[in-house]
């Protein structure tokens, strides 16, 4: 089971990575949404950056709840409040289990009922229902981290900006399944996850 | 970018300064928000607060007054502000009668307000909302986000604020809210793509001689691009448009916007109007009972424009669109 | 050329039907003319004519109307109008106690006014007039035509308005208006060419990355040429030049003008505003004591804007500012 | 004397003259002022041949008088109560005198008392005053108009919108000097001025 150090090193490395690729995340939202997803995110880690480093944890449901509301506060936009919510949903999990499988599958579940969403609709929400489905089964691996991401290519959007252009969605990589593939790989860096 | 600012990150927060330094007579800025708040004596009506992305000047702020908004709630360009936010514009608009939302479809939006309201409900202020959809340039169906909220939110603006100056409910409002939102209409064209200041480049590429048509308020791409036409064959490709969305009879009776995206100069929407009040008065047989020409409903510096038709099913409507008001852009 | 158009030389006669049209129950175009004059019951009172070539809106139609002028006079794009045009507004606007004209100065508009007030007076009306003058840019001096009319004339058109409503003889008009445009200062700059539909192609040309101090309304090349800087060292420039021209201590009062020149988003008129208001109000201790900030003195599709001041001298031109209006563009 | 048949052969001659020279007027007045000139001549002339088309004169008085108050009414800017004057001003020297000289002059004088402007001003007086000046000493020739027009080139405007410009309008030619450069050459290809 992973540790509360393990999570904190974790999420920090995700508050590197997001603004490495801030320009990335921007050009994929700018081929099917409004161009924001890289900017809207870096906002956002760089207050969960600033939260974490003057705060100390040792609860993971408290960890999980300020990354949440500083999310929700700070990256506006639709994924500021899809975020937000896998992260409030892992930390009312948090007070009965440090599963990691069952904190993600809780995170999975905030997004779903934030976003009214389901898998297939090319949204990050196609790389979190797959990942957490290969977590159940122990099966977790970078290759299916990248493959998760990759098959929001050919689907389309039928929920957020991007379903504006209907057919012409597809062939496009969907951004926030991207930001949510950076976060995976960075839990499975830290060892949170396992391959 | 060629852009009269100073740092990309600073324009929204410097821009409010401005506009409520000069305004102060009307509005406000809240204190560490970016919330605009109307002066004004409270006294027990509904409060309505809109907002949403900023990039969309006069909207939403210009609209926040005596007779229209209580408050409006101003994102970063183009991205739906908080919660957090939105709950201050919430709290600033309620005088004790509850508090009622008009938000734009936009995922974003409906989820950052609806957080809002929730975190509204736990501090005891009832709040109520619609989600405008008014852009028929979006297909609609219940398996997609449906349309988005264009410039026909200006007319919701007006005539919700116009009721609750009146005094209505919010069960009152919501109901009036639904009516208004089934009968509003709007499809816009581009002529050049905005530029958010932050991401520094356009949103899409036009060429010297193209338009695109179904653009939305965000430099969203629309459904068709062509080459660029005459104002009275851009206006009949609006008004076919309309009539298959909104059907209409000889003798019906509609208010009607004209939209600029904000570099489309005054000139090109009245000729433009002019077009349109050809076929649709002159050709159609409507009745055009009330008429805004101007830039309501921006998009940065987009050059282009939409239009908006609102079906005058209720005679009220036309005296909530007329009633005076006190506020910076209607 | 990019624009919403039908054919370039109709722009003028359809921008005035479509204007006309969609704001009937305050202006009515004059048969067979290029006049746009205000509904309203004659009761009087010293009519008020402005007026110039287009290309200008909202000005001057927009500013026809209750509280501000009784007709104004539209010539082709940038073109004065002529005599025979201003004869047919001055006649709308005579109520018996004479007519005052608001000219720009510019040698086209002077000589077609003068010509007209000549051919008014064969038909025995009494007619008086301002040659408004603010544009700073221009180096004043008695052996040229001297400095140009600029947006400061939206703030004579405002003052004299509400002179006039309130009763104020063609005497007191003049007076009124020789002192307001005393303390009339403008300037402007631009960060890109207007297009006149007629010429088919900008006025002047700028680089990706430069900007031009002291431009006209017409598209007018100004004084300086130089790379684009931030907002607040734009408004540095401007206040330094008004500064040494209108001259000012600590605790004058003011009214300003941020205009936009017609592709300008309000979003950067703001950002503007809030630079000018740092250096006028916090640094100078200057009073603003009335404050407009969007379009109202265009150059077509120019992007840039213009400041304006106006030194208020006199404690009854505030309230002039602020008296109430019946107009499309104030 | 020249005969009222050649006045008409000139003007009309001038009234298609304009047109052609449109463009080229409207670049010269781009370069120091608004770049309108040749549209406004145009929307001008093209109005004064329409009315002389439907008109015939048996004096000169009645011509001139047309002619002035159609450029007064349809031209507009600076140049049409400028060119309105100069022949409203030639229609009441006609009364009087047939002497083209008599009444080129009168149409100087109209133009200055208008304009309140002296030769060196950069303006369409600079053709117009050698040119009378030369008509006044039989000295009239095809030359003077040419050496008059290119003498404004070098000319500081002081007057119109050029004077704007300062000492930038150094090194341009003046709009209104070429349209009255146009007007003296028909008149005089028609035999109304002798060389
Ligand atoms: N209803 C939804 N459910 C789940 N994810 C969504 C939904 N709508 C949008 N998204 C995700 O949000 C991402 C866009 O985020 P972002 O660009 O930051 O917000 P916005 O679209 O408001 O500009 C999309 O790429 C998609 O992955
Ligand atoms: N005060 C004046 N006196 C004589 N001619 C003048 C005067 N002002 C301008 N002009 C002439 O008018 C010409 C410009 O005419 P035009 O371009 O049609 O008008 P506008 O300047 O109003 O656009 C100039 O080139 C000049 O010859
Ligand atoms: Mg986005
Ligand atoms: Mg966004
Ligand atoms: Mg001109
Ligand atoms: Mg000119």
């Amino acid at each position: 089971m992973a540790t509360i150090e393990q999570w904190l090193e974790a999420l920090l490395h995700f508050c590197e990575e997001i603004p490495q690729h801030k320009d990335q995340l921007n050009q994929l939202d700018s081929a099917i949404g409004d161009g924001d997803h890289g900017s809207n995110m870096t906002r956002g880690v760089q207050a969960v950056k600033d939260k974490l480093d003057t705060s100390s944890y040792s609860e993971l449901t408290d960890l999980f709840k300020d990354i949440g509301m500083t999310l929700v506060s700070k990256v506006g936009g639709a994924s500021g409040p899809l975020y937000g919510s896998a992260f409030i949903s892992m930390a009312k999990t948090a007070t009965e289990s440090s599963d990691p499988t069952a904190l993600m599958a809780a995170g999975l579940e905030g997004i779903k009922k934030r976003g009214r969403a389901e898998p297939g609709e090319k949204t990050m929400i196609d790389v979190w229902q797959p990942l957490v489905d290969k977590l159940h089964a122990g099966q977790l691996t970078q290759e299916a981290v990248s493959e998760a991401f990759q098959n929001t290519k050919e689907m389309k959007a039928s929920k957020g900006r991007a379903s504006y252009l209907g057919d012409r969605s597809i062939g496009h990589l969907d951004p926030g399944a991207q930001s949510s593939a950076y976060l995976f790989d960075c839990l499975m860096k830290a060892g949170v996850l396992n391959e | 970018m060629k852009k009269i600012i100073n740092q990309p990150d600073q324009v929204v927060d410097q821009m409010l300064d401005g506009l409520s330094f000069a305004y102060d007579s009307i509005v406000m800025r809240l204190p560490q928000t970016t919330v605009i708040a109307r002066k004004y004596q409270k006294n027990g009506k509904v409060g309505l607060v809109s907002g949403g992305g900023s990039g969309h000047e006069p909207s939403h702020a210009g609209f926040v007054g005596r007779g229209m908004l209580s408050a409006a709630v101003c994102g970063q360009v183009f991205t739906s502000p908080t919660p957090d936010q939105i709950l201050e514009g919430i709290k600033a608009a309620d005088e004790g009668a509850g508090v009622f939302l008009i938000i734009k479809n936009y995922t974003g939006d409906v989820l950052n307000f609806e957080m809002a309201k929730d975190l509204a409900e736990l501090e005891d202020i009832t709040v109520d909302f619609i989600v405008v959809d008014d852009d028929i340039a979006v297909e609609d169906s219940t398996f997609t986000t449906g349309r988005r909220g264009v410039a026909g939110t200006v007319f919701m603006h007006k005539i919700l604020g116009s009721a609750a100056e009146a005094g209505a409910s919010l069960e009152e409002i919501k109901r009036l809210a639904n009516q208004v939102n089934e009968q509003l209409f709007s499809i816009g064209l581009a002529l050049s793509p905005a530029t958010n200041p932050e991401v520094g480049k356009p949103g899409f590429e036009l060429g010297d001689k193209e338009i695109e048509f179904g653009i939305g308020i965000h430099g969203e791409p629309g459904y068709r691009r062509e080459a660029l036409q005459p104002s009275h064959e851009l206006a009949e490709e609006f008004v076919t448009k309309l009539k298959k969305e909104a059907g209409w009879q000889a003798g019906d009776r509609l208010a009607l916007l004209v939209n600029g995206m904000g570099a489309t100069p005054l000139m090109e929407q009245f000729v433009f109007m002019n077009d349109v009040k050809q076929l649709l008065v002159d050709q159609e047989q409507l009745e055009l009972s009330f008429i805004k020409v101007g830039d309501y409903m921006t998009a940065i510096d987009m050059a282009g424009l939409s239009l908006t038709l609102l079906k005058l099913t209720d005679e009220r409507w036309l005296d909530h669109l007329n009633s005076a008001v006190d506020v910076i852009g209607w």
